[in-house]
């Protein structure tokens, strides 16, 4: 009987001395990893050390976009694999993800944005994932709300229409990985800190947790926006990451009005309609590094700005809720997936920025595969952090860097 | 419905008549109503239907802490009509009904509660996997409340304001007017906040006493006549707080009067310090159907009949936990309510004032009782009371149900501030374990209810506050602190959670529609953490902003989770009301630059295009080939409004060093009278910026950006230089002068025909650079340039003179036909020379070596330690970059698109830049191939967007298209 | 606002009128003999403190200047320089 | 044949009353209705300099003192300086005429870089504040003085020549020279429900006159 209550994820374990795998934060990739760890490679001795609560970070706050029209080859397989991944997850899991397949509209503001539009819209058809590049008239026909008027800040030229993305149940995920991971065999610790990392000889040995020491021959960091400082804290190694506060908000709950995802780079925003009718709206940061996960005064009126201009109906309509989460910028809006190279067995799976969600369940899946076998699968290679003094970034973004945090 | 018009405490002006629409029915209500209680008065008691079971819902707190009275009003969907002023003329429709709020088709879904526990969405619906997208469609239908129209035009004037306040008084009641008061004792700048319309808070509509005998309502009045002649206090009333952030910075949101020349105003305070002076909510009190219409809250009962003369039903019993509601029964029943039964949660405590005046007025108490049910089906008919542990139960007919469990302080403006929160067990409620800095509560907020309490509070936080600010008040604050150490301190709290019941009926939160019976189940599945609970069941994320469950939640929680001691709170965030966007986006100023030209490029035809900061015309020609443009330029003369070119002046000793830092070439080398063009980098040896520099003296430069690069040029060099100590200046004369170019090779006739100088390519050479006079006004700075291939002049001419050169050119070039040309012809122009803009023909992966501007760099200037030069040595011989090559397609006729990829099994490179030549009829451009396909000859593939895998194919051609030997720019 | 730092000519302004320069890296390292490591270490390299950290701001919106000072990335608050500054 | 004439950045939407031809420039004296005030007049025709030296303090454009500390005013003949930081100063020559550049390579002549306008009278700085949250009612500082920040989002150069705690007195105002139209539009809507009109440049002249008593 479906109504029948139990817990979803196990109850409480202790804490063993030792573990296979130890992988500290219990966000999505932390989960997704432990998953496939244990339900494709056999590794079920796996403990996932969360300060909090599963989900607290980046897994609860982020507004839940999936899409797979990154830029660069090496991106787009992944996000594509990821993509295809949530209604297998959700028959697996059985548990309810509720993907809607909405479909993306990212809007472009110059001819130099669809020209730039084009090059990505090329990249993905060449990888099999449909996306279009259409003019105003048409983005409007997809979006009624949208002003495709001249007299606006960025008005609009047209718009990458990606069908096969969408918008996923982000809580679902965290619990449904969750109850997945802990039902073949995986030890969820919440409100355990992981406190330090120990090495001998190169190789790792264990964690030290506030709940006393773990062995282990290997420890994965995917903590998202605290793993960069993290790993520099415990284990010395510096990444060319800079953790910035990125908030988003919702209006009060309305009928259908978006029936798709609509982004603006110009405009630093993008709004869709959740399930329960919220318009769900952000993406701005400030450009300096804050571990706070304030919203600001400065944000909320900016982005009121923004969507009076381009979707000026929503004037009329109220915000009602405004958080913020951690986003780890790299230069090159590429992550970092790197493992067995300053220490043997010492995995991290970070740089994330925004993008954290929409990989989770592909990159859970290749990188239990690095784990499991102690070698990078060659869909995670092009993610080593070696890249940058290699003077190889990976262009997912083509902005020209200069000081900002990212550099 | 008869108002009690004679009433001092009224905050309506019976006379005064106004009109709204209704379900198409006009309907009469009075100034100072809200539209809620207009309707109220005019019979309605339905407002609306719940979220998920469509459930009846009616007036229950009238502060809009719930989604009970969202109305659409005017076409603005979920207006709280309960404190939304009356304005004539309005037309108001209840939401998310089929039918009629009274009688709703979808009314039924109420029985299929069972079908829903919590979180049962994540659990159903997906197998098989081809049902969700059916079901989902039903969801989004059934889901959301108001409507808004895809082409909706919001109405009205949203102003905005920015200001500083030494200290900001939130909350405009006896405690906050006390402590505005005493703040503004030392002079400072104060600026006090109030919700409502009116000042007065808690005391503004009741008749009960101070220990001076002044009924609180007039105190209230006097207090806020003593604030209005108070220079330096600033008050906005009907004015919520929505957000406080670090630093004190207050935001709020003020609703304008119709006598105002703005609708809503948005309003920042940066604030030295912060008096919290909200008082108190009331805890709902949870038992089956607590929700009803006819369920009331005991201030919203009490202010339907004193403030909006009202009375809130005919019948009544009364369930609360506090002497509020006590009060409130003793005056509501001298209005002429008729009280069957007051059930008091407490067995004791009670003010014994209160219990005599109950006991004179023959009303029946009960203590230890608290409501079980109230019965009725649209409205309460009854109501079930039973004893506090459900051993024994009596009913009671009643139309209306006071129902209150205790009170909640609005602690918000704590919780934004990032005050630590925890719970009090003398109060029951949470409270700030340690103050925000520069934060003070006052009044209410503190669990004092005395009235004498509460302005003593409020005088000692605004002293506290204005100390903190600054103001020597150190004696006044110790005198203060007196006074206040010998009142009533903070009172007992009751501490029920919710009457016994099972709760399958008994609501939480009243927007979503979430049962105690949903929060237990959440529980069992392991959601232990309110946080997590509010996101499992949706509890508090309503319209109502956690208004009704924010207290209760995590009491329920606590008590139902043995392992839980204390209660845990759960988190409230911005903004405190929910706040139209069209307020938070004020005037929404678009701020752009225009050239000195603007004007007159738009009097041509111009066609404009946002670029960064400017606006600049990037077409003259409907078709946005621009032929015409580009074929005067190559055969005759055309002109370009360039002004948004960066302009730079550096001078002082060190000058060259600075240079030497940031500019890729050896700077040494400029030579007067000559144009040196080069190029910065980043570290990375991307470059960010080409521009030329001139020599105006010895140590003294000019030289141009990139018109993207302008703004940040003297930010850019101070940082690379900010260990270096040199001294230099920079000044920043983008603005100062408009550019001219003229290119074409009828040019030099046409500037001949203006300037008096030797325009000879002898006397006048590429890359030459002349100052001079045009009509002994006008200093002129101009340079042979050749970015479009021809012979081509550009005239750096002070902005205030820039249209009258202009019109001098215009006027000279007649005879040659000269003519506009935009920033798109100038993009082919300069294509078809192989010339590249940073951006298009460059991305984050190339550095300068890729772009083939490698002739540009010197490397001898280690010292300099120029910013780039470690990145190009170290990655000079790396194989795996992209190359800048030229390609010409095999077929002319099939140019590919911007854009479009270099492929073989793999992405290779990409086209940055390509058009079918009007000179030279070749598709050709220039693309980023990866290195080992960079080799003249070498054929590509081409994969465009909807190619459908048909390829196309180029090759690699040698650079320039055009004019190979630049014998036409040098011209 | 939230962020208010304080500029050495302008006094203490709306964190919004300044850019981020970054963590303090020192000056510019000597370009003989730099390894990639190393210079990937002063160009893209951070400590990503969650706590007090010295770094470089850009009064961009009023008189331009450089300067350092120190802030709480876990408050987002300029705070006095710590007497055990490593 | 075109006239060699000068162009303001700002451009009112009413015609002036009365016009003087200055140095090419066509300076508007007077409009019709200015009212009660608060006004906006733009004095792009007045020269302004820009001098950067490392020892700016000690130097003395126009015999006046380079005041010592950033964000002070030196006001005096018409002349107005404004003390930038370490190494830097903004002259604004307010009277009719403006003496020529000196001969030192500090100076720059930026007259035409940037916007410039006065806006005083009556709740001056009630309008301000609905464009900038810079504080210049602060009982801290006494007028003249500097400020450098954004006013309407471009960063400016204002200097508060007079102030009351009742938002009367008014101020001086510079930014880059291309947000000439959109700053005086937002300036304009938002003294609007304020009263603000423009104003000619008389009206400028009897306020620095009193100003400088």
């Amino acid at each position: 009987m479906f109504w029948k209550s139990k817990p979803l994820w196990g109850n409480k374990t202790r804490l063993k001395s030792s573990y296979d795998a130890v992988i500290i934060g219990g966000g999505l990739h932390g989960l997704a990893t432990a998953y496939y760890l244990a339900k494709e490679h056999g590794l079920t001795d796996v403990a996932i050390i969360e300060k909090r609560f599963i989900g607290f970070g980046g897994a609860g706050r982020n507004t839940a976009i999936v899409r797979a029209n990154q830029r660069t080859q090496y991106n787009v397989p992944l996000y594509k694999e990821a993509l295809d991944l949530w209604p297998v997850l959700t028959k697996e899991l059985d548990y309810n993800l509720m993907f809607n397949n909405c479909g993306n509209l990212n809007l472009m503001h110059s001819e130099a944005a669809m020209k730039a539009a084009r090059m990505t819209i090329a990249t993905a058809q060449f990888h099999g994932v449909e996306s279009h590049l259409i003019d105003a008239k048409q983005a409007k026909e997809l979006v009624p709300a949208l002003n495709i008027s001249e007299d606006i800040t960025f008005p609009i030229h047209g718009a990458m229409f990606h069908p096969p993305g969408g918008i996923v149940r982000h809580d679902a995920v965290v619990w449904g990985l969750a109850k997945g991971a802990a039902k073949h065999g995986v030890d969820i610790h919440q409100h355990t800190e992981a406190t330090a990392i120990h090495t001998e000889g190169g190789k790792i040995t264990g964690v030290e947790t506030s709940r006393g020491r773990i062995h282990t021959p290997r420890v994965l960091v995917s903590a998202g926006g605290y793993s960069a400082g993290l790993i520099y804290h415990m284990l010395g190694i510096k990444l060319p990451i800079a953790v910035l506060t990125i908030q988003a908000m919702v209006t009060q709950p309305l009928k259908p009005l978006l029936d798709h995802v609509v982004s603006s780079g110009a405009y630093h925003c993008y709004a869709n309609q959740t399930l329960k009718g919220e318009i769900a709206t952000g993406a701005h940061m400030d450009q300096w590094p804050n571990y706070t996960t304030q919203n600001t005064a400065h944000y909320i009126k900016h982005q009121a700005e923004a969507l009076s201009d381009w979707l000026p109906c929503l004037r009329g309509v109220k915000f009602m809720r405004i958080w913020g989460g951690l986003a780890d910028m790299t230069p090159d809006m590429a992550p970092i997936m790197d493992g067995n190279d300053h220490y043997e067995g010492f995995y991290m799976d970070c740089g994330w920025g925004y993008f954290g969600f929409k990989s989770c369940s592909a990159v859970g899946k290749y990188m239990a595969q690095y784990m499991a076998s102690g070698h990078c699968p060659d869909m995670l290679k092009p993610f080593n952090l070696r890249r940058y003094e290699n003077h190889q970034l990976m262009g997912e973004t083509a902005e020209l860097v200069s000081y900002t945090p990212n550099n | 419905m008869n108002r009690l018009n004679q009433l001092p405490t009224l905050r309506i002006t019976p006379s005064e008549k106004l009109s709204l629409n209704y379900r198409g029915k006009t309907v009469q209500g009075v100034a100072g109503d809200t539209v809620a209680t207009a309707l109220f008065a005019n019979g309605v008691r339905v407002f609306a239907r719940s979220l998920k079971y469509h459930r009846p819902r009616g007036l229950y707190s009238l502060d809009g802490e719930c989604s009970n009275t969202c109305m659409d009003v005017n076409g603005v969907p979920n207006v709280r009509t309960e404190n939304t002023l009356l304005k004539d003329g309005m037309v108001v429709r209840e939401q998310n009904v089929k039918g009629s709020a009274d009688r709703d088709w979808l009314a039924f879904i109420d029985k299929l509660d069972w079908m829903m526990p919590a979180g049962f969405y994540y659990k159903t619906m997906h197998k098989p996997a081809a049902i969700w997208p059916v079901a989902m469609k039903q969801i989004r239908k059934a889901a959301g409340i108001g409507v808004i129209s895809a082409d909706y035009q919001m109405k009205g004037q949203y102003d905005e304001m920015f200001i500083k306040a030494e200290v900001t008084v939130i909350g405009g009641g006896a405690a906050g007017m006390t402590a505005a008061l005493a703040a503004a004792e030392s002079g400072q700048r104060v600026v006090l906040l109030e919700s409502r319309p009116h000042l007065g808070g808690c005391f503004d509509y009741r008749v009960s006493t101070t220990a001076e005998g002044t009924p609180l309502y007039e105190r209230a009045r006097d207090l806020a006549e003593k604030v209005k002649l108070t220079g330096n206090i600033r008050v906005f009333k009907h004015t919520s707080m929505v957000g406080a952030y670090n630093n004190n910075l207050i935001t709020a949101f003020q609703v304008g009067k119709a006598s105002d020349t703005f609708t809503e105003r948005y309003i920042e305070i940066r604030s030295d310090s912060v008096v919290v002076a909200t008082g108190c909510i009331e805890r709902p009190l949870i038992f089956d159907h607590n929700e009803r219409p006819g369920v009331m809250q005991v201030g919203c009962a009490h202010r339907m009949a004193r403030t909006y003369g009202l009375l809130p039903g005919s019948e009544a019993v009364f369930s609360v936990g506090h002497d509020l509601g006590l009060e409130a029964a003793v005056d509501l029943f001298d209005l002429g309510l008729k009280i069957n039964c007051v059930a008091d949660i407490r067995e004791d405590g009670q003010n014994p004032e209160l219990m005599l005046a109950l006991a004179e007025r023959k009303i029946p108490v009960l203590k230890g009782w608290v409501a079980a049910k109230a019965h009725g089906c649209k409205k309460v008919e009854k109501v079930t009371l039973s004893t506090v542990e459900g051993t024994v139960k009596r009913q009671f007919p009643c139309d209306l149900l006071v129902a209150s469990a205790g009170l909640t302080p609005v602690t918000g403006p704590f919780i934004l501030a990032q005050a630590k929160m925890g719970y009090d067990s003398h109060t029951g409620y949470f409270l700030p374990t340690e103050l925000p800095e520069k934060m003070f509560p006052a009044g209410r907020i503190t669990g004092v209810n005395h009235p004498g309490a509460i302005e003593a509070s409020g005088r000692l936080a605004g002293l506290k506050a204005a100390a903190a600010a600054g103001a020597d008040v150190g004696k006044t604050v110790a005198e203060a602190e007196k006074a206040a150490s010998v009142l009533p301190g903070p009172e007992r709290g009751c501490k029920l959670v919710t009457a016994p019941v099972k709760g399958r009926k008994s609501f939480i939160c009243f927007d979503e529609d979430t049962t105690i019976k949903n929060i237990k189940q959440a529980i069992e599945m392991g959601f232990d953490v309110p946080e997590l609970i509010k996101r499992f069941t949706s509890a508090g994320t309503g319209p109502g902003q956690g208004g009704i469950p924010g207290h209760n939640l995590p009491l329920f929680v606590a008590k139902y989770t043995a392992s839980i001691s204390t209660p845990v709170p759960t988190t409230v965030r911005p903004p405190l009301v929910p706040t139209f966007l069209a307020t938070y986006a004020g005037y929404n100023h678009h701020m752009f630059k225009h050239t000195p030209l603007h004007d007159s490029q738009i009097a041509d035809g111009g066609i404009f295009r946002n670029i960064g900061v400017w606006q600049r015309a990037r077409y003259f020609s409907a078709d946005f080939d621009c032929r015409e443009e580009i074929l005067n330029v190559r055969n005759n003369v055309g002109m370009l409004d360039g002004s948004t070119l960066g302009k730079f002046r550096i001078h002082g000793p060190d000058a060259l060093k600075a240079l030497q830092r940031v500019y890729v070439s050896d700077m040494s080398k400029v030579k007067e009278g000559r144009i040196k063009y080069s190029a910065m980098c980043n570290d990375d040896g991307c470059v960010i910026d080409d521009g030329v520099v001139v020599k105006l003296g010895e140590n003294d430069y000019y030289f141009t950006t990139s018109t993207g690069r302008a703004g940040q040029t003297v930010e850019w060099i101070r940082y690379h230089t900010r260990f270096d100590g040199w001294d230099f200046s920079l000044v920043n004369l983008t603005d100062a002068m408009g550019v001219i170019n003229i290119s074409g090779p009828n040019a030099r006739k046409v500037l001949s025909k203006v300037v008096d100088i030797d325009l000879s390519s002898e006397a006048f050479p590429f890359s030459g650079y002349r100052e001079f006079l045009i009509k002994d006004a006008v200093f002129v700075r101009a340079m042979r340039l050749g970015f479009v291939g021809e012979l081509s002049y550009e005239l750096h001419v002070p902005s205030s003179y820039t249209q009258a050169v202009w019109d001098l050119l215009k006027e000279a070039g007649a005879e040659f036909g000269i003519r506009n040309f935009g920033v798109e012809a100038q993009n082919v122009l300069r294509m078809e020379k192989c010339h590249v803009i940073l951006g298009s023909e460059s991305e984050q992966r190339t550095n300068l070596l890729d772009l083939g501007l490698g002739f540009l760099w010197d490397r001898k200037k280690a010292d300099a330690k120029t910013v780039g030069a470690v990145a190009l040595r170290q990655a000079e011989k790396d194989a795996g970059r992209l190359k800048l090559v030229g390609i010409r397609m095999e077929d002319d006729d099939r140019p590919a698109r911007d854009g479009a990829l270099i492929v073989d099994n793999n992405v290779r490179g990409y086209v940055a830049t390509m058009r079918k030549s009007f000179t030279t009829g070749q598709a050709v451009g220039m693309a980023l191939v990866e290195s080992q396909l960079a080799d003249i000859g070498t054929r590509i593939e081409i994969f465009e967007d909807e190619c459908n895998g048909v390829r196309l194919y180029a090759r690699v051609v040698a650079t320039p298209f055009y004019d190979p030997k630049g014998e036409r720019m040098k011209s | 606002m939230a962020l208010t730092l304080t500029c050495p000519v302008c006094g203490k302004r709306n964190g919004y009128e300044f850019r981020y320069g970054g963590e303090d890296k020192g000056p510019r390292p000597v370009e003989a003999g730099l390894t990639p490591a190393a210079w990937c270490d002063y160009v893209h390299m951070n400590k990503c403190t969650a706590g007090v950290q010295k770094e470089w701001w850009c009064h961009r919106d009023g008189c331009g200047s450089w300067f350092t000072t120190w802030r709480d990335t876990t408050q987002n608050l300029e705070v006095a320089k710590p007497e055990a500054s490593k | 044949m075109t006239e060699i004439k000068r162009e303001s950045p700002v451009q009112f939407k009413v015609s002036p009353l009365k016009v003087e031809a200055r140095d090419n420039w066509t300076v508007a004296l007077e409009y019709d209705e200015e009212g009660q005030g608060p006004w906006l007049v733009d004095l792009a025709h007045k020269t302004r300099w820009d001098l950067q030296d490392r020892k700016v303090g000690e130097l003395t454009p126009c015999d006046l003192a380079v005041p010592e500390a950033p964000g002070e005013c030196t006001f005096a003949d018409n002349t107005l300086i404004n003390r930038m930081n370490r190494t830097q100063a903004s002259i604004f020559h307010l009277g009719a005429e403006a003496p020529g550049l000196p001969d030192f390579s500090g100076y720059t002549d930026v007259t035409e870089s940037t916007v410039f306008l006065a806006l005083f009278g009556p709740k001056a700085f009630f309008i301000a504040e609905k464009l900038t949250a810079l504080d210049f009612l602060d009982p801290a500082k006494k007028a003249p003085f500097l400020y450098q920040g954004p006013f309407c989002h471009v960063p400016c150069q204002i200097v508060t020549l007079e102030k009351a705690a009742d938002g009367s007195g008014g101020f001086l105002l510079t930014c880059s020279r291309g947000y000439g139209d959109s700053m005086v539009h937002a300036i304009l809507e938002a003294g609007s429900a304020l009263g603000l009109r423009p104003a000619g440049e008389n009206r400028f002249n009897t306020w620095i006159q009193g100003l400088q008593g």
